[in-house]
């Protein structure tokens, strides 16, 4: 006992980190399945996608890059799943950012969009565009003006799901996928320009800001970070990388709240003993 | 023919700017200097030398992760490199070994004439070593993590300088200084990871108080000048910040205008 | 013969952050091509640092090599593989063969990622160490910390729903008062700071006074 | 199966992330080969890029502008002068010519950042702090922002005059400090997740007990070792 004691004072951060190691992995390994409750914020993405009626366009920002992807691809597949489940509901792939369109294809390739539905008539890639947000006004403006191929090279007059979408009035929703300012662009231009809902997924530290504009009714729903992601998949009964990782995330936090009280606690009893 | 949305810019810039270089100049003509507090974690930057002297262990610095021609964090690189000129003199004068570790190449020039210097205004110029004393490790991220740590262990450093635009490893760097006992001094302008520093260091320089601690510490009086400069544009803000929501509240936008304008 | 070269240096650091300065509020198009030439300089010129860096590189391990102190093999090791890299690079012509990818996923984007990760552990030893109670402002510090923890980890809500409600109160008030007087100061003290170097009173990041 | 290539691939990074996660316990050789292993790899790396940085942004313009007669063009010769000049700086004679380099570089890092945070950091935070005071919370930011303002003034008398203000500015940064922290948790578990699920998979996670049993093994003769030393 006292041998132990004394690995603890001196080894305490091994002791830690072997903790943490733990909390981890063992939910990895054995999912617990503890409760994920759901958010305002993720309700109103999910009521959105589940009203889309056929015919209806979805766009999707796929802005992911590596930075972001831990957070953020997780909500993006999951959203993917739910539109692609939709029957008769187009989707358009779209990024502002050079990684983009490799990110947006994996995803592609994770749900087997091109084994469900057909490409051209259901959903369509269109790539990225650069130029910020002026590509971005571009696009909402009059999309051939700005693009005459789709991410493939085929020829936009190609493919048969295109005839009658020319502007930002002719999407339904935009659900944006990004981890900057950027996340402005679609709301300027869409939302604020044409009236297009706009949605967002995003990572932790990007929330506070577009809290401000669904507090205000200007976005339909937030999707917040790794737990947004988690409660998507639980909705939409798709358990995926996300609700996996929460029952690691929900301990590893109770971990960190536990040392906190205890380092409190030895702090306490030393003072007192001192006193 | 100024861009609209900028004006106000254009005026802030050239407001502030005039009201700085004004007090630099009286400040360097000796007519006004003024009495600049001093941060506690300044104090402590010598102390934390001096304390690695007594337990004959090196020093360790690092000015940051980003580069000279950063679009954000150039003025914290240097500010980094002005705090790095004032901690080679101390250490070089206490003795200790002073080991400086860089990640962007662009920095490392400039460190190594800092420190080189140093060592020769103390008349040491032989125990400056080339390729040693300012070591070079990686201009990623991570590969100077590694490096910077490994060395942090083996060295067994007592005192550790972290200054400048640190991105996410910066708690690595300060948790691995807490691990292996040394006092730490950080500072940085990222608002994302000055909360580690102040989580695992000793002393931090939270945001402006590093950008005004390179000029309470350098040699030149001149420089306090411009900190009172910032005083005075901060209290500029203060006004319209609070004349500003006073007057929304009553529907009055004028402020909000002109600084859209 | 110096002299003149050390005028040349403050007239180029006056002139450069002027052009870029004024680029920013001025709708002139020479004035903004001249701005982008001189961004593509500075990037030329730091491109050029490397090359002083490999040779700090080279110069300290080849050192520790010939004078086989303790950790030599270690050096060899970091000097073959910076050649093996360099070779590849140069001789397959672009970083994105597949031969430099494979050796790329092999050894960059692991070491890269569980350095990164790390900090989730080193989260928790520091939070151990440093948020003890000891005065007002760690108990300040504490608090805040805790209620996020709920708010962002949905076993907050599950335990009551009152914690992430505090937590995401605590939140908006620190975004909107110490993150932005934070932002404003660093604002203001980099134009300070700029200033001072642009005049010339600092001479320290040129490289110290001489 | 998996083809050999793959395979290989994922043992090399397997171990390497293990090799690297050691510093957890002690410094140590594994952890040294993963150090110096990333180091040459992402100098090499950079010096390759820097190569090709300098063709494409520079020597290729100056070419073009030969071609054609652009005086833009050909002045990318002095950037690359100003390269060549950095390396002046190991000569003690010529070590001002260095000081043109930095001096470039310096002036567009500066007059890029002071650009960008004047119009984002200041006047786009304190348009953000105009809101009307339509209740006690927005009163409490008001209050809050002023004090934590007032905490970064440094001239004694001013600091002074403004009483127990920047004392309270500076509990309202321990705050935002704490409540940042806290935040970035869990973007930073989302990545060692994902890491670890990189490690659970099959031919890979059977390293996982060999590094513990080797680290065990090391802190028992460690602990052997310092009780004989004790004892003699």
């Amino acid at each position: 006992m006292m041998a132990f004691r004394d690995i603890l004072r001196r080894n305490y951060k091994q002791v830690i980190y072997l903790a943490l190691f733990l909390s981890l992995a063992v939910p990895l390994i054995y999912p617990i399945g503890l409760p994920v409750p759901i958010q305002r914020t993720t309700m109103g993405v999910y009521n959105k996608i589940e009203g889309l009626k056929p015919g209806d366009v979805a766009v999707v920002g796929s802005n992911i890059g590596a930075a972001i992807y831990a957070e953020v691809y997780p909500q993006y597949i999951a959203i993917l799943e739910h539109l692609f489940r939709k029957d008769g509901v187009k989707v358009i792939l779209v990024g502002h950012g050079q990684e983009a369109p490799i990110w947006a294809e994996r995803a592609l390739g994770e749900i087997n969009a091109y084994g469900r539905k057909t490409y051209g008539v259901d959903f369509v890639h269109l790539g990225y565009i650069a130029g910020e947000e002026a590509a971005v006004a571009g696009l909402c403006r009059d999309i051939r003006a700005l693009l005459k191929v789709d991410y493939k090279g085929r020829a936009l007059a190609d493919l048969p799901m295109m005839k009658n979408i020319n502007t930002a009035k002719d999407f339904t929703i935009v659900l944006d996928f990004t981890a900057s300012a950027d996340s402005q662009y679609w709301l300027n231009q869409a939302y604020a320009a044409y009236g297009t809902a706009v949605g967002f997924g995003l990572t932790a530290i990007k929330v506070p800001d577009a809290y401000a504009y669904y507090t205000a009714g200007q976005i339909f729903g937030i999707l917040e970070s790794l737990s947004g992601a988690a409660q998507y998949e639980v909705l939409i009964r798709r358990p995926g990388m996300a609700a996996k990782g929460m029952d690691a995330q929900s301990l590893a936090h109770l971990l960190y709240v536990a040392l906190l009280v205890l380092c409190n606690a030895f702090f306490i009893r030393e003072w007192r003993g001192k006193k | 023919m100024l861009i609209a949305g900028k004006v106000s810019w254009a005026l802030m810039t050239l407001g502030f700017s005039l009201i700085m270089l004004a007090i630099l100049y009286l400040a360097s003509r000796k007519i006004y200097i003024p009495q600049i507090r001093e941060h506690p974690g300044v104090h402590a930057i010598s102390e934390a030398v001096g304390r690695a002297a007594e337990m004959g262990r090196p020093v360790s610095f690092s000015p940051g992760t980003s580069s000279l021609y950063d679009t954000k964090y150039a003025g914290d690189t240097a500010a980094a490199l002005t705090l790095l000129s004032y901690v080679a003199k101390e250490a070089v004068k206490s003795g200790s070994k002073l080991i400086v570790g860089i990640a962007p190449p662009t920095v490392l020039p400039v460190a190594q004439a800092i420190v080189r210097t140093a060592y020769s205004l103390e008349g040491k110029a032989e125990e400056y070593v080339e390729g040693d004393t300012v070591r070079f490790y990686s201009p990623d991220q991570w590969g100077f993590t590694s490096s910077y740590i490994g060395m942090m262990h083996r060295e067994r450093v007592a005192a550790n300088f972290l200054f400048g635009g640190h991105a996410a490893e910066a708690l690595i760097l300060a948790e691995t200084g807490a691990t292996v006992g040394a006092m730490q001094v950080a500072g940085s302008t990222n608002v994302y990871q000055l909360p580690m520093f102040v989580v695992a260091c000793d002393y931090t320089l939270i945001g402006e108080d590093q950008l005004a601690a390179a000029a309470y510490l350098s040699p030149d009086p001149a420089q306090k000048g411009t900190v009172f400069g910032q005083d005075i544009a901060k209290i500029i803000c203060v006004g319209l910040i609070v004349i500003g929501a006073l007057l929304s509240t009553a529907g009055i936008k004028i402020v909000y205008q002109l600084l859209a304008s | 013969m110096a002299g003149v070269w050390r005028r040349i240096a403050s007239a180029i650091l006056l002139i450069a952050s002027l052009v870029i300065l004024f680029d920013f509020a001025l709708r002139n198009p020479t004035l903004q091509s001249v701005a982008t030439d001189l961004n593509n300089w500075a990037v030329v010129v730091g491109a050029f640092a490397l090359g002083i860096g490999a040779y700090s590189l080279i110069l300290r391990h080849g050192r520790m090599i010939s004078k086989r102190s303790p950790l030599w093999p270690y050096s060899l090791l970091l000097l073959g593989t910076m050649l093996a890299f360099i070779v590849t690079g140069l001789a397959t012509g672009s970083i994105t063969s597949p031969q430099y990818n494979w050796i790329y996923t092999a050894i960059i984007m692991p070491i890269s990622s569980s350095l990164y990760g790390m900090n989730a552990f080193f989260i928790a030893s520091a939070s151990y160490r440093a948020f003890k109670a000891k005065s007002w402002e760690a108990l300040v510090l504490l608090v805040a910390a805790i209620f996020l923890m709920f708010k962002n980890a949905p076993i907050g809500g599950v335990i009551s729903p009152i914690l992430p409600q505090i937590g995401g109160i605590i939140w908006d008030f620190a975004a909107a008062t110490g993150m932005r007087a934070l932002l404003i100061g660093i604002g203001i003290g980099t134009l300070a700071l700029g200033l001072r170097v642009i005049v010339g009173q600092e001479k320290t990041p040129l490289g110290g006074a001489e | 199966m998996m083809d050999p290539a793959t395979m290989l691939s994922l043992l090399i990074s397997t171990t390497l992330i293990l090799a690297i996660y050691t510093i957890l316990y002690r410094e140590n050789p594994a952890f040294r080969i993963g150090e110096h292993l990333v180091v040459g790899a992402t100098v090499g790396h950079a010096v390759v890029l820097a190569v090709f940085q300098i063709r494409d942004l520079a020597w290729r313009k100056v070419e073009s502008g030969i071609a054609t007669g652009n005086i833009a063009g050909i002045a990318y010769i002095i950037p690359m002068l100003l390269g060549v000049f950095l390396y002046f700086q190991f000569a003690s004679k010529y070590r001002f010519l260095a000081r043109v380099s930095i001096a470039l570089m310096l002036a567009v890092g500066l007059a890029l950042s002071i650009r960008g945070l004047i119009f984002v950091n200041v006047i786009g935070q304190i348009q953000g702090a105009l809101a009307p005071l339509t209740g006690i919370d927005r009163i409490a930011y008001l209050i809050g922002v002023v004090c934590a303002l007032l905490y970064f003034v440094y001239e004694r008398r001013a600091s002074r005059a403004a009483g127990p203000l920047p004392k309270i500015g500076r509990y309202v940064l321990m705050l935002t400090m704490g409540a940042y922290f806290a935040n970035t948790i869990m973007g930073r578990l989302s990545i060692v997740i994902g890491t670890l699920t990189s490690l659970f998979v099959d031919p890979a996670w059977y390293l996982i007990p060999v590094a513990f049993l080797i680290i065990c093994a090391d802190a028992f003769i460690r602990r052997k070792g310092s009780k004989s030393e004790k004892a003699g």
